[in-house]
């Protein structure tokens, strides 16, 4: 592989190595190319940012990192190694979690119930022992707890930790969703659109816990977001997308220079 | 202030995540355990316990079955009735071929061969969803009636096609059959009753009760945070199956007595399916208050007017009952669309927030 | 005070069609007794229905509901019957299911609470192969047995099976779904491929409707098709009207419309507005035969109060009426009900009678008889009786059997 | 960028209204606010502030969500608008454009806007003379009007639901968070259409947006709503130039815009929830 | 064994071609009667994601009306003027009580309040009717009922006439329908109601008028039904089961296609049928006909989930 070696940030962080890569990526539904040949890679402990028009296909490829689409053509390869074709639940398995663009919380539960689902991937303990509430599930229960309620604290969730999410306001909604995605300890955290319908003040929360998500677990994210201030403020690399073509790829200030961008993308210079 | 939970605070994960963290709740459902152990026996006479109190409790354990699948899991099933069909005649071969064998075992044991052909019928849920998944549980509906007719090793070549409890004993009573008394059935349900709540209360609050409520929510998302939806739905017709077929073994051996194949055509699955909704979808308490109102009201309905001394012939009443029973439902929907069990947390909400409006 | 007899009726669900007639003949000549004599031996009848629709699971209902003070059980269907059966030896209440429920009821030894009164459906099979056999001999052909697939639909089959052996005829059993009843259309096109020479139908409720407007369009011969006595409901054939004459049904009971038991009624019962019938039902065969059937319970009471010399009986004493019916020529008269029935008599170990019965044929318009008393075969019937009842009692064993009777009755 | 003022004329008057939703929870508690015709009034607020319910409230599209105004009074034109049908309102020139675009997925774009056409009865050539200025307006969807809307972009789905909208010739439009999910030019130029719509059609618009810093540039008065009551209003220029608006809706501090990097240290509070 | 399933039926149907045309042709009435009702399901369907149970029972009820008003001596075409009245009423009262209060409740609370309003129905039509089976007012209605015999291959087939009426009268019904939907500003709203209610409101589309009319609609589809069904087996409540067969019909040909509710209410009642006859009562004992379909419809939709010509489940993230 190439480009393993890390890099230092501006402001002197320390970047790893690759952690993901896509390599020729291209998507087509039916007669439609929704991705063209597409190749970038995302470093360990680095934000990622996507970027393009509506339709460009960011979404698209989040989807194909998570195992939602499967490309047509290209490789995907993830800490070394080619993935296989693989199932959207062993995809997660791998530590891959995800936010959604249009909000994908489990209506029907409470905020807890939420962010416990995304511990999931970290229990075993069998029906049986479930059934009866004995044993390993309870202590499997109870540790994963308090794993949940470190993620609930540090997104400061507590006080609507027993509301359904069904009636909570939009902004919490995404909240609870990061709170869903961190519950798993990802070593990947893809996030779509996590600020979209947020006003500034809430933009500075979100933006607070990525760059402390990143900061304090040292979690990499692949962040799409449609507004440039703070794409261009917290990330570290930004791939450009447009109209299912890559057209940019580098630092926000490369990027945000960058002609073509500003032609398909940014409109007026930001 | 009864309903006061200010005050009650939690020290610890294992505290908080106790069955009832609000003392009022605990008590509240010690009070009923002693009416259903200890008052009702006591008290109720041969027609209450055969038109009321056990009906209710099985039925309440079918509508639990149908409610993990449904209200937790989410997919829809019309076909409960035939899971039933598929426990009880699992039962009347198991006592039949074995007549030595304890007739709860068996009665625990034919809940298994349900589960099996409850998975069977679940595995088109991997592909096929909402309203198209209800055919699946349709043709399981129709083919195992029709099967329950035409395969007469099932009823054991009876001529009629009808099975017959045999009377069995357990610790040298009866419990099963026309010697069995009432009482004794009744307390044998309860406690069968009792047992599988206990488990779906634990099942639903843990780890595979969230994986069935994504599943149910949103089931592109709960694959995508790593639930594998074929385990998801496979366990929940599983678990469902399993419980609904105990429901309709201790239906026909605990209660009917006999039954023949069309007992459990697609009435009585919408009879389980009314219960749930009316109670509530993802509620275990709900499918108590559905099916106490399904049960109850035609019984209720039905002495009404000797009661009042009103003369109407009895077919009107069964007409009326119909219409009114069709009526209920659309008025409970309308008044609470998430069932009886939600009615009673609204209500417990405001008792809590009482006497303060907000 | 009152003698408590209720009914499990049902005027409602797919079957009321021709539940309907027979409820409210029952019921009629209930009211008859009651407003002409004041009841049975002084006491009023109290004949309260409970509506079953027809559904087992509400026959039990009404069965628990009624049964604490009910001196009867009348069922009123095979299922609901088989339900109750086994319920009857711990209850002690008898049940009364007149030409219907389990033909091995007639073994009043094991039966003891079970009364079939007067006819069975073996002995219904019977006869109908006895006027088939007097048409010529039944070596080699070919009888489709079109029947409910449901505990009614199947109980002659063991006896049709024994006959078809026997006689050497085919036996093409040809079941009906609850579900298909109204749309016969396959197995109408099966009785096309298949030719039979004989349609033999155990049909109820919309089924025979179903059945005998799909024999018309189908262009099946009607005199070779013949029903159970439930499949003769006048209102079924008025349906195909002349395009089904020839079509014949079994029956133990016949309308005889100027008997003496009608005019009472009209007096009695129409006249002071508390019938739930109309004329036109009450010409036909299955009201009339629902007066017969409240006569055997009354004559059972009558008996018991006889015997015991109480006005008031108890359920117990309605089981010793019923196994001491002697319903005679000369009883019929005093009834006014000469040739509504044949004469027949129960004993201890016979809870039947066999009171045998009479072929009627559909002329168009009305059913007419077309044959002498039909008796069915006894030789063939009792030895499969006795069988099916001792297996009955196996299965549900512990069961008491009735040590009492003695074989000669 | 208020070339077009507004005319003194009030079109919509909101007063005090208060709403709950499931009988029980109290989301709107007092919001008043005045709509003057021709022109374009934005009603601003973070998360969960009730802007959504507000426009809910108006349209009386609040029913089928178990909500309902239980005090206060809405009046458009003079008239009460409570218990009247939605479909009454569109008649009378009030229409809204929901949260999420909400286009019937199944149809085509073309079909999509004549919907929106479905109240009116001036004829066939009318419609299909507005249906020209709706593709003048956007000239994408003409592009597209064969595709089902499912499968557009979210921004060819917001140019339909508004497109819509206009097919039904409102008077008045309840625009609900136009930009949301939409690229930065998008914004531009949806808000540029408004615009347009405002100078030349002479529609007044209501419009809830988290986008404070567009919605304040194309808006000619605004109304900031928090935890469902209102707690500033005035012309959209002098918000704009309001300190508060400034530190939490535009996120500018004192030192001019703040990095997204920098916010992290301690934030001053909102002196009205004080 | 292997020969009974895979050979021997197909020689019986070369053997005996007549008896197979007359198959097919029971089949296809049976089928045409499927779709009919299944048409009345879909277009509720289509308008408000309602699945509605009560279509069988609408089909009974307004036969029974039509029926009973005859006898009451009201002349058979004003009868089926009334009648249509009374469904209106229906209709109107329907979306009054019912579906109002539960606009916007997930589908399977509107599912259960249709099975609600079945029941009422039932309770309501037997006090009103009675649970007598009654015949259909066929020849009063100028439905001829005689039947065709032809002799094809020297053999025999039946046509009764007022089947092939009720073929010609569904297929004009679907076209009519077809029209409606496809081309009317009413059928326009129909379909955008079905997609989304909220967004309809918005746009002025009135929820009331146009359930109103889609349920009056299908309340003439169910008289249509009830006259054919009435005119082949009488009218009782016992018809009401037939609703049970428009669900697979509805399954396989994809709940919010009228192309598909034919094409399904074809399929399935020929292959029953075909089923049935060469399948079924040789090597099954009979009566298949109560799962085949279903089953059959099962099989379809393990190959596609939207049936056969159902809207495309979009599905994305
Ligand atoms: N399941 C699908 N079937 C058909 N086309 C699809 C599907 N998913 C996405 N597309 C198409 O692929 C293209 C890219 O869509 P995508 O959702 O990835 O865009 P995006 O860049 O995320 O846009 P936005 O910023 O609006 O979210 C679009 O034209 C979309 O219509
Ligand atoms: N149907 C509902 N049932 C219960 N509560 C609701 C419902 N709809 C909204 N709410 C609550 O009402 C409050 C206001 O919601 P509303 O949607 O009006 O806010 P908003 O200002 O539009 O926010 P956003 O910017 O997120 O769209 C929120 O707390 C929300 O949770
Ligand atoms: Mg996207
Ligand atoms: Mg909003």
């Amino acid at each position: 592989m190439k480009d393993t070696e890390g890099y230092v940030t501006a402001d002197g962080r320390q970047i790893g190595g690759t952690l993901m890569e896509m390599r020729n990526i291209t998507l087509k539904f039916g007669g439609v190319t929704a991705i063209e040949d597409i190749s970038f890679d995302i470093h360990e402990g680095e934000i990622r940012a996507i970027i393009g028009p509506n339709g460009a296909g960011k979404s698209s490829m989040l989807n194909i990192i998570s195992g939602f689409y499967t490309p047509s053509e290209g490789e995907v390869w993830y800490k070394g190694e080619k993935r296989p074709p693989m199932k959207p639940y062993q995809v997660a398995r791998l530590g891959i979690a995800r936010t959604f663009q249009n909000i994908a919380l489990f209506e029907g539960m409470t905020v807890l119930d939420n962010v416990m689902t995304g511990r999931l991937t970290h229990m075993t303990a069998g029906i049986a022992a479930q059934a009866l509430w004995w044993g390993r599930a309870r202590d499997e229960e109870i540790a994963n707890r308090e794993v949940v309620e470190k993620v609930i604290d540090f997104l400061e969730i507590q006080n609507i930790r027993k509301t359904p999410v069904g009636r909570l306001p939009y902004g919490l909604k995404k909240r609870v969703e990061l709170a869903r995605a961190l519950a798993a300890e990802p070593s990947l955290l893809l996030l779509d659109e996590p600020m979209a319908g947020m006003n500034v003040e809430e933009k500075e929360d979100m933006s607070r816990f990525i760059l402390d998500v990143n900061d304090e677990f040292g979690t990499t994210i692949a962040l799409i977001e449609h507004d440039m201030g703070v794409v261009m403020d917290i990330s570290d690399r930004v791939v450009v997308m447009d109209y299912g073509k890559k057209i940019g790829d580098g630092t926000p200030d490369a990027v945000r220079s960058n002609q073509d961008v500003i032609d398909a993308y940014l409109g007026v210079a930001h | 202030m009864l309903y006061r939970t200010a005050g009650q605070f939690k020290t610890s994960y294992q505290a908080d995540q106790a069955l009832f963290p609000v003392r009022q709740d605990a008590i509240l459902l010690g009070i009923i355990l002693a009416f259903a152990w200890v008052i009702f026996p006591l008290t109720a006479s041969e027609f209450t316990f055969q038109t009321l109190l056990i009906p209710i409790l099985i039925y309440s354990l079918a509508a639990m079955g149908l409610n993990i699948l449904t209200g937790y899991a989410g997919q829809l099933s019309l076909g409960t009735a035939a899971f039933m069909g598929v426990g009880a005649y699992a039962c009347y071969k198991m006592v039949t071929i074995m007549p030595w064998m304890n007739p709860v075992v068996a009665i625990l044991l034919s809940g298994v061969f349900s589960a099996g052909i409850g998975v069977a019928f679940g595995i088109p849920s991997l592909r096929i969803k909402g309203f198209y998944l209800a055919i699946a549980t349709l043709a399981a509906q129709f083919f195992l009636v029709w099967l329950f007719e035409k395969w007469a090793w099932l009823y054991n070549y009876n001529a009629s096609g009808a099975i017959q409890v045999p009377n069995l004993k357990m610790f040298g009573v009866y419990v099963a059959g026309p010697q069995a008394d009432s009482m004794v059935q009744y307390f044998v349900v309860l406690a069968i009753v009792t047992l599988m709540t206990m488990l779906c209360i634990n099942l639903t609050r843990g780890n595979l009760g969230r994986t069935w409520k994504a599943t149910r929510d949103m089931d592109i998302a709960a694959e995508l945070i790593g639930i594998n939806l074929m385990k998801s739905k496979l366990t929940a017709f599983a678990v469902s199956s399993y419980i609904v077929g105990v429901a309709g073994a201790l239906f026909v051996f605990m209660w009917r007595g006999a039954a023949e194949p069309n007992l459990f055509d697609i009435p009585l699955s919408f009879r389980v399916l009314f219960i749930a909704i009316i109670g509530g979808l993802g509620s275990i308490l709900g499918n108590y208050l559905g099916a106490i109102l399904i049960v109850g009201l035609p019984v209720v309905l039905n002495t009404l007017p000797a009661a009042f001394g009103i003369p109407v012939s009895s077919s009107m009443v069964e007409h009326l009952n119909i219409m009114i029973v069709g009526a209920l439902i659309i008025f409970f929907l309308i008044i609470e669309p998430h069932g009886l069990a939600q009615l009673w947390r609204l209500i417990r909400e405001k008792l809590i927030i009482w006497p303060f409006p907000h | 005070q009152e003698l408590y007899a209720p009914n499990l009726s049902y005027r409602t669900g797919p079957f009321a069609a021709t539940g309907i007639p027979l409820m409210n003949g029952q019921r009629d000549y209930m009211l008859m007794l009651n407003a002409r004599d004041g009841g049975i031996g002084g006491v009023p009848v109290n004949f309260e229905e409970c509506e079953t629709g027809y559904s087992t699971e509400k026959g039990v209902e009404c069965y628990e509901k009624t049964k604490g003070r009910a001196i009867v059980t009348q069922p009123w269907s095979t299922g609901i019957t088989l339900q109750v059966l086994p319920k009857t030896n711990v209850d002690e209440i008898p049940i009364l299911a007149p030409g219907y429920g389990f033909s091995p009821m007639a073994d009043g030894k094991v039966f003891q609470w079970a009364f079939n009164t007067p006819a069975s459906y073996w002995d219904a099979a019977s006869m109908i192969v006895q006027y088939l056999e007097a048409e010529g001999s039944l070596e080699g052909k070919k009888i489709a047995f079109l029947h409910l697939d449901h505990p009614y639909g199947k109980e002659p089959l063991p006896l049709l099976e024994k006959l078809s052996a026997d006689k050497g005829f085919e036996m093409v059993p040809i079941p009906v779904g609850l579900k298909e009843m109204q749309n016969q259309s396959a197995q109408w096109l099966q009785i096309r491929r298949e030719r039979p020479d004989y349609v033999v139908m155990w049909g109820w409720g919309a089924m025979n409707a179903g059945a005998i407007t799909e024999a018309v369009k189908t262009k099946f011969p009607m005199e070779n098709f013949i029903g159970v006595w439930w499949a003769g409901h006048d209102a079924d054939l008025k349906i195909v009207g002349a395009d089904g004459a020839g079509y014949k049904s079994i029956s133990w009971s016949y309308p005889v419309l100027d008997a003496p038991v009608l005019a009472d009624i009209k007096q009695h019962v129409v006249d002071a507005g508390d019938s739930m019938s109309n004329p036109e039902e009450m010409e036909g065969v299955f009201y009339n035969r629902g007066l017969v059937i409240s006569m055997i319970l009354a004559e059972g009471i009558k008996a018991a109060q006889e015997h015991t010399g109480n006005a008031e009986i108890t359920a117990a004493d309605l089981r010793w009426g019923l196994e001491n019916l002697n319903i005679t020529e000369e009883r019929l008269a005093e009834l006014g009900m000469t040739g509504m029935v044949p004469p027949f008599q129960t004993t201890c170990a016979n809870h039947t009678g066999h009171s045998g019965g009479w072929m009627l044929e559909w002329d168009g318009e009305k059913f007419v008889k077309v044959s002498d008393l039909l008796m069915a075969d006894a030789e063939v019937i009792q030895p499969l009786e006795a069988e099916k009842a001792a297996e009955y009692a196996e299965a549900n064993a512990p069961w008491a059997v009735s040590e009492t009777c003695d074989a000669e009755s | 960028m208020r070339d077009t003022a507004p005319t003194r004329e009030t079109l919509l008057e909101v007063n005090n209204i208060e709403v709950i939703y499931n009988h029980v929870i109290l989301v709107l508690k007092g919001v008043s606010l005045t709509v003057p015709k021709g022109g374009i009034t934005a009603l601003l607020g973070g998360n969960g502030a009730g802007k959504t319910t507000t426009l809910k409230a108006i349209s009386n599209l609040l029913q089928s969500e178990r909500g309902e105004v239980t005090k206060g009074s809405i009046l458009y034109k003079g008239d009460t608008v409570q218990g009247r049908d939605p479909a009454e309102l569109v008649k009378k020139g009030v229409i809204q454009v929901m949260e999420g675009r909400h286009c019937f997925e199944h149809l085509t774009v073309e079909e999509n806007l004549m919907t929106g056409a479905y109240t009116r009865r001036d004829g066939k050539g009318a419609v299909e003379a507005d249906l020209d200025m709706v593709y003048s307006y956007f000239p994408r969807l003409k592009e597209r009007r064969k595709s089902q809307a499912g499968y557009t972009s979210g921004g060819e789905q917001q140019m339909t639901a508004i497109g819509r909208a206009l097919m039904s010739r409102p008077e008045m439009i309840l625009l609900d968070e136009p930009s949301m999910g939409l690229a930065p030019q998008l914004v531009e130029q949806i808000f540029g259409i408004v615009k347009s719509v405002n100078e030349n059609e002479g529609v007044s618009f209501l419009l809830a947006e988290q986008n404070t810093n567009v919605a304040l540039r194309f808006a000619h008065t605004g109304y900031i709503l928090e935890s469902g009551r209102v707690v500033m209003e005035g012309l959209a220029a002098d918000l704009r130039e309001n300190p508060d608006v400034k530190e939490f809706y535009l996120g500018m501090s004192d030192e001019g815009r703040k990095s997204f990097r920098d916010v992290r240290s301690y934030r001053r509070r909102k002196r009205w929830l004080a | 064994m292997l020969n009974d399933i895979f050979i021997k039926p197909f020689v019986d149907m070369v053997e005996a071609p007549d008896f197979l045309l007359q198959v097919l042709w029971e089949g296809l009435v049976s089928g045409i009667l499927y779709a009919l009702i299944a048409l009345g399901f879909v277009l509720i369907f289509r308008s408000s994601r309602i699945f509605n149970f009560a279509q069988g029972i609408m089909v009974v009820f307004a036969a029974l009306t039509l029926v009973g008003l005859h006898e009451m001596g009201v002349p058979a075409w004003i009868s089926v003027g009334l009648t249509l009245a009374v469904m209106f009423v229906l209709a109107v009262t329907i979306e009054r009580v019912v579906l109002r209060p539960l606009v916007g409740q997930p589908d399977i609370i509107l599912f259960m309040a249709t099975i609600g309003i079945t029941l009422f129905l039932i309770g309501f039509g037997e006090i009103i009717f009675g649970g007598e089976n009654k015949v259909m007012i066929t020849e009063e209605l100028g439905i001829p009922t005689d039947s065709v015999v032809l002799e094809p291959w020297g053999g025999l087939l039946i046509l009764e006439q007022k089947d092939i009426t009720a073929v010609v009268v569904a297929a004009l019904l679907v076209g009519a329908l077809l029209l409606f939907l496809n081309k009317t500003r009413m059928g326009r709203a129909i379909r955008a109601l079905g997609d989304d209610h909220q967004a309809a409101l918005s746009v002025g589309i009135s929820l009331q008028t146009i359930w109103v009319l889609v349920w009056f609609i299908a309340g003439i589809i169910a008289l249509v039904t009830g006259i054919a069904w009435g005119a082949r087996a009488g009218v009782s409540f016992a018809l009401e089961v037939i609703a049970y067969k428009a669900l697979p019909v509805l399954m396989l040909g994809g709940l919010e296609s009228i192309t598909g509710a034919i094409i399904g209410g074809l399929m399935i009642g020929i292959l029953e049928k075909v089923f049935e006859i060469y399948w079924g009562q040789p090597l099954l004992g009979g009566n298949t006909e109560t799962w085949f379909a279903f089953v059959l419809a099962l099989i379809v939709l393990l190959f596609r989930p939207q049936g056969l010509f159902g809207e495309k489940i979009i599905e994305r993230v």
